[in-house]
């Protein structure tokens, strides 16, 4: 089969794991994380560092990046969750920019702009190419997968619906014992967590990672994924994500019929439509192209067919 | 000569009325009290003249005039002005602010805030002051004075005396009362403090649930014997 | 006895007015008591209170013998004390069903490591607190609608939500604020006797803001009157309703 | 030292009106545009069209951005905000990010990424006891300081201004005092729409325009803002001498590289000093 | 099944299949593909159109005349935004998806090194343009060439110019790349072989930031008498803006390739007096000439397209190698390149020349036209020409030229 498949099939399992971990945070819990690139890219730094400064395996890299992001998803947590979700929102907007920063001028740990070179891979040593390209991608699918049965193993159980209930109306689940706090702390480091160990996976896939892989036009793709798959349904946080995907790297090859555009133009236009696209979903169909299901009866004798509000 | 005619008014705010058709005819000079238990639809009656609550059937007119096709602005312009019970003056504003923003539109707005002045001279006292940081009175009185500077015809005032002390409760029914002859207005005021608003008011009507359970001169509504058993919510 | 709740001398002011001025009142086990007066009394101030969604400006509370002041709503709840609220706060997006599964008590599916973790014991669970739910939503009348959004309900069906929830939290005091308003009329007759079964039979103890006197006459072991921030009058309701400064209350005073 | 509060007031002079016009379309709708850069942008890049390809003088620049920032900022209140009213506020600022970033790049797409700046001589500092001062920056900070009071004389002396206000304070109250609260909130808008093209222009006059203009100025804006209490457009202009200066001895002292970093310092000191947020009690809400 | 399950399902499946639809159309086996990746856009945005365009002229004249090997050329051409990140994901987009066997023309050091990893895993030859001294670092497999001296060699000849004209404190600064990383350790450590010294730490900026007031103010505050600037075009214009506006007087020190007539339009007469430096072609030299009028220009006797004929070394290198190797294999082709550039054998200065003389078996010495395209062991050009200007007058004017050579 084709390799570019496989490159694509890869980023999109990225973006995947991105989406269903903002899913998580805002699908879920109502959370407004814009600080997504930060946290995917201190795993992804976190992650190189440990594997060429210090020469740990990659799985120590990738746990190494799971523990950075769920400390940092904690501080920033600890920061702004107890205000309102504008501030949170700014607060992480503020980190990934801040984070961004410091992968650009602390030469010393990150190489600066010109990127941090990464050899190490996530499997076995000495394949041909086109073996190593194909496993990479099966790591990180597994690891796809093993993130959306996370996620909606979650969302499916009285945990899941704690959250939403969190995000439709934080005083109802107070009143009913439930210590929201912990649960949006909870979902905000588990997410913040994913977000950095896919910063690990994408880190020893690309193998080399500069500050601008971390820019908000990526948190602008892992948001579209969410919106346009349909906030709180894991489902169709899949859908949405291979749709951005192959919107996104889709667009590479209808460059050579726009030729009289530029590649400039074309990067700019590929952002143009994709911000439109998300304003138009939001305004138009908010509940994405698959709304989260209501009703998740525990036995499944009596299902009756969720009717639609 | 009748200015205000209701007849058989429903409003509401969603999918169901909260008032179930009220007739009423309100003239110049005269002031009709709202009175009855709490949730019973008077406010709701209220805002939908006003045009802040839905009107969903009936008739609503000014001077002959149908209002219900009119946004709340163009009633207000259309002389039926409403004071709200809370939140009645723009607390960052001056009072004098308060009162010149109230006449919209109007080239003499200094003869109109003279007018005012004169109607209720007490407002000339905090008159640079920020409503925001007025006495609960002080508050009702520049509130009422915005809505005297638009020259409305009809008053439709909710529940002036909220919060009030039981000495400015009267002090506030009495000036209404006035204004109504002085300024020729018709005055449809809400009320929980019944018996004082009944002393005042010319007319009167009960409203429960959404209904008008009596209705008739307000003094002899008053003194009815079963008055007050309509507040406790049994005569509906 | 320990009272189930003692309040004494709360107080809360907002920006300078003082909207709930030294209240002090008990409520004892298997108690109804009804608390009443006009608008802006301070009454759903004094549950945003008892409830812990505000904190007290001075005051101490007491629930079940534990000094409850200052305690985040989660807290009081896990003490067994829910509440509804005055305009119906519905999960919109959840449907009717899990609104009222929300509200189990020690459900081990809605920690993290329960849920992820201990499957077997979530599942089982679960299906306890779904029957059960489902009992609950059968005595609010509202087992057709059980997989509709919340969204989807009428305001009367919301109110009638809101107390199916928190007869599913297995609290020892309810406190509903204005659970009648807006209710069907044969519906608010069900309420009633359900609140008394629940009362007679299961021991819960309620406090009960209401406007329809006839409501809390029918139901009020005790009944309290505010008025502007205060305690105007507690005892039995005809000892209330005799008492003129609770008359005037509610008619105004004729000044 | 003298130098450098040279420089804070030139820098503040660039965002103070944009943080004017955040601040007014915060107390007119309640909620945080993130979209004033992308706006800001789209002014610097009329300005330069109008300046350098068309040849205008450079005031013709000015005014011609702030009608096209105006009528932009209105038009995308009409197209996209009017009809989320009343959404979440995390909602509209997922929109105004889209936006933003929607803007940029339509400003990448038609004038492509180079750095582009007005038709200025170019020339050296005026120095007096030995602090050096540009005539760009007394330029750009008269300009922007005239802004601003003219803002407030409207918002305070004139009767439209006198109803902006009352319309935020109430909109309700507003419409039932016979205010046409809609054309009052497109005046508002408007006004916000021009200062957002003033900033633009004085972007481009004192600094260089392209694209990544909009995230390096959102920041600092919105920094300002906040910092200015979101009430006042003297507030927001205080904020944002406040925000240069913050910027001003980071360099100093710091790495200048961070400098991107401060806006978001100290917002986040803003937050535990002030921690109710930007929408304030949250019981209130419902 | 309900419609979520169906719509997830086709779903996945559309999504799974588009891509090799997509990859059906534009597959052929027939030509060799190249990839061809150039700073269209960002800081080497004035180059890198000379680049792409260099690289196509060769290659539409070979295919005019049969290819190579029998096959024709094709090229993918890429921009790589001045910017590592752009240029790892179109390397992998031509690496994965069109299967080139060698990536050309990548400009700024770092975009060189951001897709080395790519191409040594990928067996993929990399012909480039480039000068930090970081450069031979990542190519473990000798795959690369290197078709512009390293900095080492730059800043010995600024070095020596700003101590002869008795600037023996300069002040550097420069954006956070590579490039200009190198850039100031090599120039310090040339300003101290001739006596001199940097002023303070050496200043590194953001290239992407909108206002450099604050960098101007530092340099300014330094009172450094000279400041070498290694920026690149857009950067060093609107610092170098800063710096006049904040009343800098002292000399500046740049680069070639930033002050080029967009800088001199931007900043007009203050553009004065900046002294540059830069690797030039051989003007004059036949093989220079060549490449010119491939590109369809006159001779002038002027530097035209600095780096578009090192381009043209580039592809001519790349294919002149395949057709001494008869093969694309990575091993064979780098032999192969090292071969045809360092000779021995006969001189030649097109495709065309050393095509011929290959197929008669006989070797050849490719002379290019930017320099002699000679190769140290590490792929790294042994020697080039570089040139001193002074601008005056809104003119370059020529002070030195030398050769400079890679010890």
């Amino acid at each position: 089969m084709d390799s570019y498949l496989v490159a694509i099939l890869t980023v999109a399992g990225i973006y995947l794991i991105l989406a269903l971990a903002l899913n998580l945070q805002f699908g879920l819990t109502g959370l407004i994380n814009f600080g997504v690139v930060g946290f995917y890219g201190l795993g992804a730094y976190a992650s190189g560092i440990a594997t060429e400064t210090f020469h740990a395996p990659f799985l120590a890299g990738l746990l190494a990046a799971l523990i950075i992001g769920a400390i940092a998803g904690a501080l920033v947590a600890l920061l702004s969750l107890r205000l309102s979700g504008d501030f949170l929102a700014i607060v992480t907007l503020g980190f990934a920019e801040t984070i961004r920063l410091v992968f650009n001028n602390e030469d010393w740990l990150t190489h600066g702009p010109s990127g941090f070179i990464i050899v190490t891979r996530p499997v076995i040593a000495g394949l041909s190419r086109t073996a190593t390209s194909w496993m990479v991608l099966g790591v990180i699918l597994l690891a796809a997968l093993l993130v959306l049965l996370l996620m909606m193993r979650l969302a499916d159980t009285p945990y899941g619906r704690v959250l939403r209930a969190v995000r439709e109306d934080d005083l109802v689940p107070a009143t009913l014992g439930k210590n929201i706090f912990m649960y949006r702390l909870q979902a905000f480091v588990l997410g913040s967590a994913i977000m950095a160990g896919t910063g690990s996976l994408y880190a020893h896939y690309v193998q080399t990672i500069t500050p601008d892989n971390f820019t908000t036009p990526v948190a602008i793709l892992v948001w579209m994924s969410v919106i346009v798959g349909g906030a709180g349904n894991m489902k169709g946080t899949v859908l949405g994500a291979l749709a951005v995907v192959f919107i996104y790297e889709g667009t590479r090859f209808i460059g050579p019929w726009l030729t009289m555009l530029d590649a400039e133009q074309i990067s700019a236009l590929r952002f143009i439509i994709i911000g439109v696209a998300l304003i138009l979903m939001i305004r138009f169909r908010p509940e994405g192209l698959l709304p989260e299901a209501y009703q998740r009866p525990a036995e499944a004798a009596s299902r009756i067919t969720p009717s639609k509000g | 000569m009748t200015l205000l005619v209701l007849k058989d008014l429903r409003a509401g705010y969603g999918a169901s009325d909260i008032v179930h058709g009220v007739n009423l005819e309100l003239v110049p000079g005269k002031m009709i009290a709202l009175v009855g238990p709490n949730g019973a639809g008077k406010s709701t009656l209220l805002k939908s003249i006003a045009g802040v609550a839905n009107v969903t059937g009936g008739v609503l007119e000014l001077d002959g005039k149908n209002l219900i096709p009119l946004q709340p602005s163009g009633r207000a312009q259309a002389g039926a002005v409403f004071m709200p019970q809370e939140r009645n003056v723009f607390r960052t504003l001056s009072v004098s602010e308060n009162l010149a923003v109230s006449a919209w539109g109007c080239r003499d707005i200094a003869a109109r805030r003279d007018e005012v002045l004169t109607l209720l001279p007490t407002i000339r006292d905090y008159l640079r002051k920020r409503a925001g940081g007025l006495s609960g009175g002080q508050r009702q009185m520049v509130g009422l004075g915005m809505a005297l500077m638009s020259r409305p015809r009809v008053l439709l005032v909710d529940e002036p005396t909220a919060g009030l002390s039981p000495l400015l409760v009267g002090e506030m029914l009495d000036t209404l009362r006035q204004l109504a002859a002085s300024a020729n207005l018709g005055i449809l005021i809400v009320e929980q403090n019944a018996r004082a608003a009944l002393q005042r008011a010319d007319r009167a009507l009960v409203l429960v649930d959404g209904r008008v359970v009596r209705q008739g001169d307000a003094a002899a509504l008053a003194d009815e014997p079963d008055f007050g058993a309509l507040f406790f919510g049994e005569a509906a | 006895m320990t009272p189930r709740l003692m309040a004494d001398g709360l107080t809360k002011r907002f920006s300078g007015t003082t909207v709930v001025d030294n209240v002090s009142f008990y409520v004892d086990p298997g108690q109804i008591v009804g608390l009443t007066g006009p608008n802006g009394a301070g009454k759903t101030t004094l549950f945003n209170l008892l409830s812990g969604v505000l904190k007290p400006d001075a005051g101490t509370l007491t629930v079940n013998g534990v000094d409850a002041t200052n305690l985040p709503p989660y807290r009081l709840a896990r003490l067994g004390l829910v509440r509804t609220f005055q305009l119906a706060r519905e999960l919109d997006r959840l449907s009717v069903l899990e609104n009222v599964q929300l509200a189990a008590r020690n459900n081990v599916g809605e920690s993290l490591t329960g849920a992820l973790f201990r499957p077997a014991a979530t599942r089982q669970a679960e299906q306890a607190i779904t029957q059960r739910a489902r009992e609950v939503l059968s005595l609010v009348s509202l087992s057709a609608h059980e997989s509709k959004p919340a969204a989807a309900l009428s305001g009367g069906q919301k109110k009638l939500l809101e107390l199916a929830r928190c007869l599913m939290a297995e609290a020892d005091i309810i406190l509903l604020d204005e659970i009648a308003a807006g209710v069907a009329p044969h519906l608010v007759e069900e309420i009633a006797v359900l609140i008394r079964r629940l009362n007679r039979e299961h021991g819960k103890t309620f406090v009960i803001i209401e406007h329809n006197i006839g409501f809390i006459r029918n139901l009020a072991s005790r009944v309290v009157v505010m008025a502007s921030g205060k305690v105007l009058a507690e005892g039995s309701f005809d000892h209330v309703a005799a008492d003129p400064a609770v008359v005037a209350s509610y008619l105004g005073q004729a000044a | 030292m003298i130098q450098m509060i040279i420089n804070t007031l030139a820098s503040a002079a660039i965002v103070a009106p944009a943080a004017v016009a955040f601040t007014l379309v915060f107390t007119l709708f309640r909620y945080a545009n993130f979209a004033v850069g992308g706006f800001v942008t789209v002014g610097a890049f009329a300005a330069w069209t109008i300046n350098v390809p068309l040849g205008c003088p450079l005031w013709v620049a000015g005014l011609g951005a702030m009608v096209v920032c105006a009528s932009a900022f209105a038009l995308s209140d009409r197209l996209v905000f009017r009809a989320l009213r009343g959404r979440s506020g995390g909602t509209l600022l997922l929109v105004s990010i889209a936006l933003s970033f929607v803007l940029e790049n339509i400003m990448r797409f038609i004038y492509g990424a180079q750095m582009k700046g007005f038709d200025l001589p170019l020339t050296g500092p005026i120095t007096i006891w030995d602090v050096r001062i540009t005539r760009e920056t007394v330029a750009v900070v008269s300009v922007s300081l005239l802004a601003i009071l003219v803002v407030g004389a409207i918002l305070i002396l004139t009767p439209i201004g006198r109803a902006l206000r009352a319309v935020a304070d109430n909109p309700s109250l507003a419409s039932v005092r016979g205010l046409p609260v809609p054309s009052v909130e497109v005046f508002g808008i408007a006004v916000a729409g021009a200062m957002l093209g003033l900033s633009g222009t004085l972007v481009g006059v004192d600094l260089s325009i392209d694209p990544n203009l909009n995230w390096a100025v959102t920041i600092p804006i919105i920094a300002a803002a906040i910092v200015g209490g979101l009430g006042s457009p003297i507030g927001a202009a205080a904020g944002a001498i406040l925000i240069g200066a913050a910027e001003e001895l980071t360099v100093a002292f710091l790495a200048p590289t961070y400098k991107g970093a401060v806006g978001f310092a100290v917002i986040a000191l803003v937050l535990i000093l002030r921690p109710q947020g930007l929408l304030g009690d949250k019981v209130d809400r419902k | 099944m309900n419609i979520t399950r169906r719509l997830f399902v086709t779903g996945s499946t559309i999504a799974l299949a588009t891509p090799a639809l997509l990859r059906h159309g534009l597959a052929q086996s027939g030509p060799i593909k190249i990839g061809s990746l150039t700073p269209l856009t960002g800081g080497g945005a004035p180059y890198g159109p000379e680049k792409a365009k260099a690289h196509r002229a060769v290659v539409d004249l070979v295919n005019a005349n049969g290819g190579v090997l029998g096959r024709k050329i094709e090229v993918i051409a890429e921009d790589s935004q001045t910017n590592p990140e752009a240029a790892v994901r179109a390397a992998r987009k031509m690496i994965d998806a069109d299967q080139v066997s060698a990536i050309i023309g990548t400009w700024a050091s770092s975009e060189t090194i951001g897709i080395m990893p790519l191409c040594q895993d990928a067996n993929v030859v990399q012909l480039f343009s480039g000068s930090s001294d970081n450069l031979p670092d990542g190519d473990k497999k000798r795959l690369c060439f290197n078709l512009q001296p390293l900095n080492k060699a730059w800043c010995v000849a600024l070095a020596d110019l700003a101590a002869k004209r008795g600037y023996l404190k300069v002040g550097f600064a420069g954006p956070k790349n590579d490039f200009a990383a190198s850039m100031g350790a090599s120039f310090g450590k040339s300003l101290q072989a001739v006596g001199g010294q940097i002023v303070g730490e050496p200043l590194y900026y953001n290239p992407t930031q909108v206002s450099y007031r604050a960098e101007a103010e530092k340099l300014i505050a330094s009172k450094a008498p000279a400041l070498f600037l290694a920026g690149y075009v857009t950067d060093f214009t609107a610092l170098y803006r800063e710096l006049v506006r904040g009343g800098y007087t002292g000399k500046v020190f740049a680069l070639s390739f930033a002050v080029g007539p967009d800088f001199k339009k931007a900043v007009g007469s203050a553009a004065e007096g900046i002294l540059h430096g830069s690797p030039v072609p051989p003007v004059g030299k036949d093989s220079y000439d060549a490449y010119l009028r491939l590109v369809g220009v006159k001779p002038n006797g002027q530097i035209q397209f600095p780096y578009g004929c090192a381009a043209y070394d580039e592809i001519n290198l790349l294919l002149l190698g395949m057709a001494s190797a008869k093969s694309t294999e990575a091993r064979a082709l780098s032999d192969n390149i090292m071969k045809v550039a360092n000779g021995p054998g006969e001189r030649v200065t097109t495709f065309a020349e050393g095509a011929k003389l290959l197929a008669e078996g006989k070797s050849i010495n490719y002379d290019g036209a930017s320099s002699s395209a000679d190769f140290l062991p590490n792929g790294m050009l042994k020697s080039r020409d570089f040139a001193l200007y002074e601008i005056k007058g809104g003119e370059d004017v020529s002070i030195l030229t030398t050769t400079s050579t890679a010890e």
